[in-house]
Order: C-alpha cells, then sequence, then structure tokens
C-alpha cells in the first residue's frame, strides 16, 4: 500500500546525496577488493599467471577503470572523515555542509593529482 | 456500527481533555475520543503563559488573583469558581512541574513568571509577575507534557473519531419541593471513525465534554480551523442550555489581515502599541496599567484608533506592535516563536520594525453550563448525573464577560483534573444507563442526509458568507442593527444549509462530509451568539454594545442562559429560548472597572 | 527574570511605509497533487490545479482553495494553520515541509508545485498517511518524566542552564517532518527515527529526569541511533528548526560514553 | 466501488512496522565504532598503498611479479597489507551488511545474502592472510635471480 506514496523521488539536500555517494562509493569498492585480493593471490600459484594478470591493469582502459576507483576511494574516504568529525567533534553537525565542501574541494585537488600522474603513465608506456 | 463500553468517556483530547484523562484513567476504564491526533489539539499554540500566585518573583496571593479575575470579567464572574480556580492554581501548576513541564526558570531554579494583561498586585495597584511560562510556547508544552503523561499511564485514545452526538435519556423525577421535572441522564456518545466511515457508539457511565472552542464562527481567528464548536453544538441539539454565548473575547495582538496570534507576553515582556501617529496610545485608554490593561480594553482601543483614522497601512486598518526598544537577546529568548510568525508570514522583522496587527477572534467565555465540580446542568441548578465538561468548550463561569490571558491554561488544569476525579469517581458508583433503541439513529440519517444531498450549495461558500458577516456585525463593537444583519444573513444561510452536497461519497477519510457537518454546529452557534448579544443590552467586558455603552447591573447582572426549543422565539428568531441565571457573589461587589 | 526596563518613549516618528502593504500581488500558480482514493483507483496519480492566489498565501491556502472551490474529494490533515499542531507535513516540491508554513511565493511559481504525501509511512488517502507507527515508536522511548526518589512539596529546582540544555528538543511538534525525511526509515520502517530520538534527548539530558539509562538502552538497538548515517534530511526538514542530527550525534555519544 | 476497509485503525499498527525483539549487548555500537576507528586507519593504509604502487617510481607500470616481492621482503609492507586486508575487509563487509539489512525486506532473503557475504569475506580474509605469511618468491614461473 505504501508503494503508492514512496515510489517518487525525494530531494533531499547536499547531506543525503552525499551519504548515497558515500555508500555505492563503499559497495564499488568493497567488489573491487574482492576482485583484487583474488587476483593478488595469483602470487602464490604462479608468478607468470599475475604478471598476466597485472599487464591487463595497464592497459589505457583498466587505467580509466583504476582512476575511477581511486576517484572512489578518495571520496569516500574524505567524505568518511567528515562523517567521523560531524560524529565525533561538538561543532561537526553545524558545519556539515562546509565540511562536505571542503571534502569536494579536497577530492578535485588531489584527484587531478593522482589522475594526471596516473594516466599519464598508464597512457605513456603504451 | 460497533458498540464499546467503557466507565468514562473523555470527548476531546486538548489540555482539559488529557489533564482529565490522565486523573480519570488511574481510577477507571477511561477512552478519550478525539477528531484529531492529540498532539494537534489547539491547546498547543497557546503562548503566553499559566498563571498561579506562586509568588516566586513577587509578592502574590491567589485573593489576588482571584480578585483580578472577577474584575477582568467585569463581575459576571461565578465567584465561587474563581476562588476554587485561583486556589487550585499553585497546585495545577507543580503538578504539571511534577510530570515533566519544563517551564523557564528564575535564577534560583524556580518558576519564572512573568506579567501578563489584567494581573495585579492588591487589587489593582500595579501589575503583577504571575503568568508561569515555557518561553512563547507553554500551551505546545503543557500539551505535550500531558500527552506524555498520558502515554506513561497507558491512556486508551480513539484518534480521529468525531463525536457527532450525546446520548440522552429522560426520566421523570422529583424535587424536593414535590414538582415534577424531566431528569436527563447520560448513556454515552456516538462517533464517526473518520479512517473507515463507520459509527461507533460508546456506552459510558461517564462522559466528559472538552472539545474545546468555536473560533471558526469568524473570519478572522486565532483558532484552529477544527476548532468548530462540535461541543457546545452537540450539548445544543441535546436539549442542553448554554451559557453567556454573547461573551467572545477577541484578542487585541492578531498578525493584521491573518488572526495569527502574538502573544499578550510580548506586551508583559514590554512591547507597546502605537499608532499611525506613532503615539502609544493605551495611555489615554487605559492610564495606569497601559497595555496591560484586559483584552477587551486594549481590543476596542485599538478598534477605535482604527475607526478615527489612526490606523496603519495602505488602507488604514491595523495598529502596530512596537518590540523595536527591546533588547533582541531579550526577544529571541523569551519571544522566539511569535517573532517567526512576523517573519515567515508578513515579512516584517521585529527587532527592527513594528508589527502589523489587529484583534482576532480567540476565545468563547461561554458554552455549556457547569458547576465547580463540573457537572453539567440541564437547567440553572438541575445536574445531568455523569455529564461532566471541562476547558473551553465548558462555563463555570470563571470568565465572566472577559476571560485574562493565562487563565484558560489554568482552567483547563484545574478543571480538566476535577472533572477527570469526580467522573471516574462517580463511574464506580452509578450503573450503565441503558442505551436508547437504535442510537446512531440521528447521526447516521444525518450522515446520509449530506451524503445524498443533491442541492446547490456548496459548504464552503456558506462557512465564508458566515464567517464575514461575523466578522463584520459580531465582533469587537456590535449595536442592534449590525446583530440584526447578522441574524437574517445566518437565517438564510441555515436555509441555503438545508440544500448543501459534497462531492466526496466514500467511507474513507472523507473530511468533505465532516466540513458540512461542522458548519452545522457553526450555524448553531452563531445563532445563539447573535441572539444572545441581541438580547443583552448593555456593555460588559468582550460584549461591546454601541447603542447601549455602559454597563447595567440592574438588569444585566446575570447570565444568560439559551436553549433549543423549538416553540419559542426570540429576537424574531424561532426555536431558542433565553433564559437567565444569577452571578455567584461571595466577597467582591461589583465597582466600576479601571484601570 | 525579566529585566526591568525604562518606560519607552509615548510618540515616535515612525518610517515611512513602515508595516509594508500596498496592492497584495495575485499570482497564478500550478499545484500538481499526488492523488490517491482508493475506493476509486487502484494506483496514485499526479493531478494538475490552475489556481489564483495571492501574496501572503501559503500552500494549505492552495490546497484549501482545490478542496473548497474545485474538487472536495481532495484530502489532507490540517488543524492550527500556523505551523504548531504538526498535523500538515507533506512533500512540496519533493521535500517535506509543513503546508501552513510555505508561502507560496518563496517557491517557483513559474513550474508547477507538487504536493505529495510523506514517504515512508501507509498511505491512506491522497496526502493522509498512517501515523500509528510513528507514534509507537515515540511511545516506545517512555517519553515522559521519570523520577526516582520522593517527590518535593514544592516545584523542582532546576538552573537556567541545566533547562537550557534540552531546550532544542523539546520544540518537537510530532509532525513526522524528520522521519519520513529520513533515507533508512524509508527502507523497511523498523528504524525508530529521528522523531523518536529527539523526543528520547528531551529526557535523557533533562536534569531532572532519572531514567535516561533506560532510554539510552532501548536506543541502543539494531533499530536504535545506530542506524543513523548522517543524511541531515531530518534536521533539513524540521519546521521547528530542531537540530535533529545534533540531537542523534549527543544520544550516540551518550550511549558510548555510558559502555567505554 | 467496494473495496474492504481494514478494521477500527486506533493503535492499530501495520504488521510492517512491528519491531523484532529486542537486540542484545553493544554490537551495534561497536560496529559503529568500529567503522570510524578503522576508517581512520585505512586512510593512511590505503593512501600509503596507492601512493607506494601507483605514485612513486614508474607507477602501476612497474608493477609485476617482482615489485610485489620486493616489498613483501620487508616485514613492515608484509604487516602493512595484511591489517589493510583485514580493515578494509572486515570495515567492507560490515558496511554492506548493514546494506544487506537496509534494503533485503524479507527475513529469509535477509539471511541469505548476509549468509554469502561472510562466507565471502571468511575466504578472502584467509585466502589473503595465506597469500601474505606464506608468500614464496620462488613459485612457479618466477624468474627473480634469487630462484
Ligand atoms: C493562539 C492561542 C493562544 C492562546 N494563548 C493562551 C495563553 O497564553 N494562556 C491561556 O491561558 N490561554 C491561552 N489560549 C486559550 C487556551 O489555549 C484554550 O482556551 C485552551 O487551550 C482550550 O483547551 P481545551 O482543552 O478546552 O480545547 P482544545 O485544546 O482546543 O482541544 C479540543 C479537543 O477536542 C477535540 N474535539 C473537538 N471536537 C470534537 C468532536 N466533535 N469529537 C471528538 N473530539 C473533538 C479535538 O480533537 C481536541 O483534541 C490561547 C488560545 C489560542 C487560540
Ligand atoms: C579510505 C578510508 C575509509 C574511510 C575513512 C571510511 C570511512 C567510512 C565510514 C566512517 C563509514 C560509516 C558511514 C556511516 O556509518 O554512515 C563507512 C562506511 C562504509 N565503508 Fe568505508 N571507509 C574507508 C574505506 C573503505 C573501504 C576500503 C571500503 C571497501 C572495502 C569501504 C566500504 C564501506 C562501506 C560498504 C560502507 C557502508 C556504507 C553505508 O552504510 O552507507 N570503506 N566508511
Ligand atoms: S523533530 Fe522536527 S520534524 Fe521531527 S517530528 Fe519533531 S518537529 Fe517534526
Ligand atoms: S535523516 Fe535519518 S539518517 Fe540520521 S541524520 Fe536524520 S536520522
Ligand atoms: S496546520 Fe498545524 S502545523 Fe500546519
Amino acid at each position: 500500500m505504501s508503494k503508492t506514496s514512496s515510489g517518487t523521488l525525494y530531494r533531499g539536500h547536499e547531506g543525503m546525496w552525499s551519504w548515497v555517494g558515500h555508500r555505492v562509493t563503499g559497495v564499488v569498492i568493497f567488489l573491487y577488493l574482492l576482485v583484487h585480493v583474488l587476483d593478488t593471490a595469483m602470487v602464490r600459484v604462479d608468478a607468470g599467471a599475475y604478471d598476466a594478470i597485472i599487464s591487463t591493469y595497464q592497459t589505457p582502459w583498466m587505467a580509466l577503470g583504476e582512476t575511477g576507483l581511486v576517484a572512489a576511494i578518495l571520496f569516500h574516504a574524505f567524505n568518511g572523515l567528515r562523517l567521523i568529525l560531524v560524529d565525533f567533534w561538538k561543532q561537526g553537525t553545524k558545519y556539515q555542509r562546509q565540511m562536505l565542501w571542503g571534502v569536494l574541494i579536497l577530492w578535485v585537488i588531489v584527484f587531478a593529482g593522482f589522475a594526471i600522474r596516473h594516466l599519464s603513465i598508464a597512457f605513456g608506456s603504451h | 456500527m460497533q458498540v464499546h463500553k467503557y466507565d468514562v468517556v473523555i470527548v476531546g483530547a486538548g489540555g482539559a481533555g488529557m489533564r482529565a484523562a490522565i486523573e480519570s484513567g488511574q481510577r477507571a476504564r477511561t477512552a478519550v475520543l478525539t477528531k484529531l491526533y492529540p498532539t494537534r489539539s489547539h491547546t498547543g499554540a497557546a503562548q503566553g503563559g499559566m498563571c498561579a500566585a506562586l509568588a516566586n518573583v513577587e509578592e502574590d496571593n491567589w485573593e489576588w488573583h482571584t480578585f483580578d479575575t472577577i474584575k477582568g470579567g467585569d463581575y459576571l464572574v461565578d465567584q465561587d469558581a474563581a476562588e476554587v480556580m485561583a486556589k487550585e492554581a499553585i497546585d495545577a501548576v507543580l503538578d504539571l512541574e511534577k510530570m515533566g513541564l519544563p517551564f523557564n526558570r528564575t535564577p534560583e531554579g524556580k518558576i519564572d513568571q512573568r506579567r501578563f494583561g489584567g494581573h495585579t498586585r492588591d487589587h489593582g495597584k500595579a501589575a503583577v509577575r504571575r503568568a508561569c511560562y515555557a518561553a512563547d510556547r507553554t500551551g505546545h508544552m503543557i500539551l505535550q507534557t500531558l500527552y506524555q503523561n498520558c502515554v506513561k499511564h497507558n491512556v486508551e485514545f480513539y484518534n480521529e473519531y468525531y463525536v457527532l452526538d450525546l446520548l440522552l435519556v429522560e426520566e421523570d423525577a422529583y424535587r424536593e419541593d414535590g414538582t415534577a421535572y424531566k431528569q436527563k441522564r447520560v448513556a454515552g456518545v456516538v462517533s464517526y471513525d473518520l479512517a473507515t466511515g463507520e459509527l461507533h457508539v460508546f456506552q459510558a457511565k461517564s462522559v466528559i465534554f472538552a472539545s474545546g472552542g468555536a473560533g471558526k464562527v469568524f473570519k478572522t481567528t486565532s483558532n484552529a480551523h477544527t476548532l468548530t464548536g462540535d461541543g457546545m453544538g452537540i450539548a445544543f441539539r441535546a436539549g442542553l442550555p448554554l451559557e453567556d454565548m454573547e461573551f467572545f473575547q477577541f484578542h487585541p495582538t492578531g498578525l493584521a489581515g491573518l488572526g495569527i496570534l502574538l502573544t499578550e507576553g510580548a506586551r508583559g515582556e514590554g512591547a507597546i502599541l502605537r499608532n499611525s501617529d506613532g503615539e502609544r496610545f493605551m495611555e489615554r485608554y487605559a492610564p495606569t496599567i497601559k497595555d496591560l490593561a484586559p483584552r477587551d480594553i486594549v481590543a476596542r482601543a485599538m478598534a477605535n484608533e482604527v475607526r478615527e483614522g489612526r490606523g496603519c497601512g495602505p488602507n488604514k486598518d491595523y495598529v502596530l506592535l512596537d518590540l523595536t526598544h527591546l533588547e533582541p537577546e531579550h526577544i529571541e529568548s523569551k519571544l522566539p516563536d511569535i517573532t517567526e510568525f512576523a517573519r515567515t508570514y508578513l515579512g516584517v522583522e521585529p527587532f527592527t520594525d513594528p508589527v502589523p496587527v489587529y484583534p482576532t477572534a480567540h476565545y468563547a467565555m461561554g458554552g455549556v453550563p457547569t458547576n465547580i465540580n463540573t457537572e453539567v446542568l440541564q437547567d440553572n441548578d438541575t445536574v445531568i448525573p455523569g455529564l461532566y465538561a471541562a476547558g473551553e468548550v465548558a462555563c463555570v463561569s470563571v470568565h465572566g464577560s472577559n476571560r485574562l490571558g493565562t487563565n484558560s491554561l489554568l482552567d483547563i488544569n484545574v478543571f480538566g483534573k476535577r472533572a477527570g476525579v469526580a467522573a471516574a469517581e462517580y463511574s464506580k458508583t452509578a450503573d450503565f444507563v441503558e442505551l436508547p433503541q437504535n442510537p446512531e439513529a440521528f447521526v447516521s440519517a444525518q450522515l446520509e442526509g449530506v451524503l445524498n444531498g443533491t442541492g446547490t450549495e456548496r459548504v464552503a461558500e456558506l462557512r465564508s458568507i458566515l464567517q464575514e458577516t461575523m466578522d463584520a456585525n459580531v465582533q469587537v463593537f456590535r449595536d442592534e442593527r449590525s446583530l440584526k444583519e447578522a441574524r437574517d444573513v445566518i437565517e438564510d444561510l441555515r436555509r441555503r444549509y438545508k440544500n448543501i452536497s459534497i462531492q466526496d461519497k466514500g467511507k474513507r477519510f472523507n473530511l468533505d462530509l465532516l466540513e458540512a457537518v461542522e458548519l452545522g454546529f457553526l450555524l448553531d452557534l452563531a445563532e445563539v451568539i447573535t441572539v444572545a448579544a441581541l438580547h443583552r443590552k448593555e456593555s460588559r467586558g468582550g460584549h461591546y454594545r454601541e447603542d447601549y455603552p455602559d454597563r447595567d447591573d440592574e438588569n444585566f447582572m446575570k447570565h444568560s442562559m439559551s436553549y433549543r426549543d423549538a416553540e419559542a422565539v426570540t429576537e424574531d428568531i424561532k426555536g431558542i429560548r433565553m433564559e437567565t441565571k444569577p452571578v455567584v457573589f461571595t466577597r467582591y461587589q461589583p465597582m466600576e472597572r479601571k484601570y | 527574570m525579566s529585566t526591568e526596563l525604562p518606560e519607552p518613549p509615548s510618540k515616535i516618528e515612525l518610517k515611512p511605509g513602515v508595516g509594508g502593504g500596498g496592492e497584495v500581488p495575485s499570482f497564478d500558480i500550478t499545484l500538481r497533487v499526488r492523488r490517491y482514493l482508493p475506493e476509486a483507483t487502484a494506483d496514485a496519480y499526479w493531478e494538475d490545479f490552475k489556481l489564483t492566489m495571492y501574496g501572503t498565501d501559503r500552500v494549505l491556502d492552495a490546497l484549501h482553495k482545490v478542496k473548497w472551490d474545485h474538487d472536495g474529494t481532495l484530502s489532507f490533515r490540517r488543524s492550527c494553520a500556523h505551523g504548531v499542531c504538526g498535523s500538515d507535513a507533506m512533500r512540496i516540491n519533493g521535500r517535506n515541509r509543513l503546508a501552513c508554513k510555505t508561502l507560496l511565493k518563496d517557491l517557483d511559481t513559474s513550474k508547477p508545485i507538487t504536493v505529495e504525501a510523506i514517504k515512508g509511512l501507509p498511505l491512506e488517502k491522497d496526502l493522509i498517511v498512517d501515523m500509528e507507527p510513528f507514534f509507537q515508536s515515540y511511545r516506545e522511548i517512555m517519553p515522559f518524566l521519570i523520577s526516582k526518589g520522593h517527590e518535593p512539596t514544592k516545584e523542582r529546582y532546576q538552573s537556567a542552564e541545566d533547562r537550557e540544555r534540552f531546550d532544542d528538543t523539546t520544540k518537537c511538534i510530532l509532525c513526522a517532518a524528520c522521519t519520513s525525511s529520513c533515507p533508512v526509515f524509508w527502507t523497511d520502517g523498523q528504524y525508530f527515527g529521528p522523531a523518536a530520538i529527539v523526543n528520547a534527548h528531551r529526557f535523557i539530558f533533562d536534569s531532572r529526569d532519572d531514567a535516561g539509562d533506560m532510554r539510552l538502552e532501548i536506543l541502543n538497538d539494531k533499530e536504535g541511533v545506530w542506524r543513523c548515517r548522517t543524511t541531515f534530511n531530518c534536521s533539513e526538514a524540521c519546521p521547528r528548526g530542531i537540530q535533529v542530527t545534533k540531537a542523534i550525534a549527543e544520544v550516540k555519544q551518550a550511549i558510548l560514553a555510558r559502555t567505554v | 466501488m467496494s473495496v474492504s476497509i481494514p478494521a477500527p485503525r486506533s493503535q492499530r499498527i501495520d504488521p510492517k512496522y512491528k519491531r523484532g525483539p529486542k537486540s542484545r549487548g553493544s554490537f551495534e555500537m561497536l560496529a559503529w565504532l568500529f567503522m570510524r576507528l578503522s576508517g581512520v586507519v585505512l586512510i593512511i593504509l590505503i593512501f600509503g598503498h596507492l601512493f607506494s604502487n601507483l605514485m612513486v617510481g614508474e607507477g602501476i607500470s612497474g608493477i609485476g611479479f617482482g615489485f610485489v616481492a620486493g616489498k613483501w621482503a620487508s616485514p613492515l609492507w608484509q604487516f602493512w597489507d595484511l591489517a589493510m586486508l583485514w580493515l578494509a575487509m572486515l570495515h567492507g563487509t560490515n558496511g554492506v551488511r548493514t546494506i544487506i539489512n537496509d534494503y533485503a525486506e524479507k527475513h529469509a532473503t535477509r539471511a541469505w545474502l548476509k549468509g554469502i557475504l561472510y562466507v565471502a569475506t571468511i575466504f578472502i580474509i584467509v585466502l589473503g592472510s595465506l597469500v601474505i605469511f606464506t608468500f614464496d618468491p620462488c613459485v612457479t614461473g618466477s624468474t627473480l635471480p634469487q630462484c
């Protein structure tokens, strides 16, 4: 019965959308982590096989994916810090919005730095 | 239809109803029927405070409070009732504190008190700090605290159940002097469940009416949309009298045009009224206590300023409430909500600009007559066993012809408690009165009538004509011409009401249907108010007749009692009989009322 | 205690145009209402109403206009009409607000104004939802003063600072705007929700109350405070301006402090 | 228009909203606390990991079996990666657990999803730990000079 009332979107504010972002990035990172442990485990099986897998990471397409992943990690990490401040710092709830802008600015800067270096390596070597 | 059986049934979950429920719920099997969720009741809108002579900040005692109440009500107050209220006020406040109400505190940690209109030291010498308060949301805190305690005591609520009829049976009885009369007894109530559209009959040994006021007979009002006087209307239809209905209070400071209230506490904290000349005009009308004069006097002064052309604004139709000389921090801590109202609804910043205000219909002094034990009377002195009333729906009469600010929150607590105790005690000794045959017949016929109506008249239109005519003709100033005009309009509306139709024919949450029923109550009450006002040819308290500007103790020092009576004709209205009831005097003799 | 003030002057010069006013502008709006009439159709649908409204009109006035002049079947709750009773929380342009506190002129009137029921509670008709689950959570946190020891004959004393400690959360009018804006509450309706926590906070931090521990215990539950993901929708939605997320954070900290 | 309307609604609670039995102990609190503490530590671990693997030297192009062997020759990096593995897995698993609790409404669905999650987590943690502890630079196919 309640479907009819919850079917439509709630517009929310920054806080809600940052939470959506945090959740999505968290899951993405987790799924990647599962795969990443499995592929790293190849070092215990066969060095050549490991190198083969790693070389796929070195293709430009995977590099782009890798960049996306780091973007996710950076957002999740910085926003995670914001959430921790919201929880433990007395003024945290008051400045949550300013902190979110801080997170985004920091995210852009660090990500830009990373992307330039990483992509230039990834694309440069091929 | 379903039938429920309870020892005590309480109609209404505002301050009065829930205060009663806390007492009765611990003593007897109690159900509370309310058309709103309890915390939506209009007690929550009350702002300024609840008075009691605690003497926490300056010397005070309950006798001064009694005197102020009687003088404030222009001596039409039943003095025994006023004494009871002023005396029990102190415990009423302490009870609330013990239940957890977060009052504002003095530096020593006691309950803080502020000034309020008409409350004075030593019989009128100077304003006194008597109103206990929680910022400007005292009513909110009272309503929440009472609901919290109802939760604590597991009170059974039937939310969104509209009570639409009171079941009374009549028996033959004899007075002490041997004369025969018809004794009414209460059997229960009939209610309508909004969610399902079903009727539920509640059989009860005692019934308490606590259904609040009737402000929606007027257009400009501080009252909620749901305050349609159902309780008074039901009692009147069931053949009970209504007392002192001509006395309706107009609160001086409603936001101009909207009627949203700005508490008198604002003036208690130092705000003042000014006209278009920037003049503090209350100095002329009440030289001693000025802006803190009782509401009827201030409201009339304001209306008079406007009438004489000293109103402000493009249409010169309001005056100004000036808070600009007060410290912003002080306002922010004592009056946070009302300043926000001014900002939200009028876009005025009260720290820097005065706020447009005009009198707004606020409080029904009259209502269902009761004695000091809250027992409802079927005439001047015959009690209806098992039927009680408390709060704005009732007329004890502690407010006489004009209620003092803060005395209503007090009224609901003192008499609500009394009603709860009395109803529960009565239910222990009494038996159920047998329900009449087809108890719901009247209501179901009424509802069917509206649902199947095919007329052309629309409820909203009739209601708005009613409210406009009441605002225009039965407001602060009245005279024979205006009252007759109102009477004629109401008569016409009653005819048109028979010819209404509604669009929603469903069973679920059919508010369309209930608005039609509520309009029926409003029309009944508007008629009683107007007829009673025509009948009282004097000026007293909230009732000001320009054609009879003086108080006339000789002819009118008595309560008016309006009965529904098909045979009678009063002021050319068929169906209403006017009688009177003596005022109870104990220690104060009427004097001229000057402030 | 109020401070003694000097008498204000008997007469002052008023600024010209004080009190504002003048011609009240009128404007046209489209009110887009999410209708649900279970007795007529199985599903909810949008319906547009074109209305002419005035300067100080609120969304509630627009709804009344529809109900009174156009379609009497439109159903919604309301009572006080000035933001103190908590009847008319609804989703206006996608966000929870009180219809009686939302002035039309503050919204973008060039686009349709959407109005729909609050989210997460069972829809009953049009803008009306079943509030019982909401009140059930409220009742569960024991929202009443519990004090041990003997009753004082007069009032209990409380310093102004102690009173101030929980002032913010006493303002709650139980409108459910917060709880029904919470993404966690929408998921399964099991979360106690911000309103219940706000009302627990009101007692936990009341110096006169002795049952704070019991309430902390109740909220230290899998459906309690730990489900809050600090999305701040509640704080943004609260029509009383209560710092809801802050109150929740304070309760979390109180639970931590008590266990650790 | 005949619709069945549920019985009187006073204090009736839709079963969907009936809360299950109270949880005991402070598991949820500890989980919450763990998310924050592990989060802070993970920042250092993950940023260090990303920096050393992708930023310094030849970045991604430099990674290969030899790179890994070189790193794990040092107990510091062994410990680093082990801590990262455990914390990230527990942090992530708990995060996903909350998400499952949020969106899986049926009890059985919830149980299944969480079951799969826990099995996967244990498997990955055990596997990862074994790999780090039993790392053998001379595994088949290794072309490192010391083999
Ligand atoms: C804006 C405002 C400010 C005020 N400020 C102050 C103040 O500062 N100090 C002061 O002393 N007084 C003040 N008053 C007056 C005072 O608040 C009211 O008179 C008082 O609260 C009335 O309480 P009540 O319990 O009688 O009714 P209400 O609180 O109005 O409750 C009525 C109850 O009856 C129920 N009900 C009504 N009809 C039916 C029906 N047909 N069937 C079932 N249930 C029904 C409703 O659901 C509701 O629960 C103020 C009033 C207003 C409007
Ligand atoms: C880089 C440092 C990290 C920090 C600072 C961090 C911080 C946090 C915090 C504080 C939370 C709790 C959010 C809340 O309760 O509302 C959280 C949730 C979560 N984290 Fe992390 N985290 C980090 C890394 C990771 C990693 C590596 C993963 C994946 C394995 C991950 C997956 C998750 C998931 C799935 C959630 C749950 C999201 C939710 O419930 O909405 N995080 N993180
Ligand atoms: S906290 Fe605010 S939004 Fe939530 S119920 Fe109370 S008043 Fe409404
Ligand atoms: S919206 Fe919900 S997630 Fe927390 S901050 Fe408010 S309770
Ligand atoms: S109608 Fe009371 S809060 Fe809006």
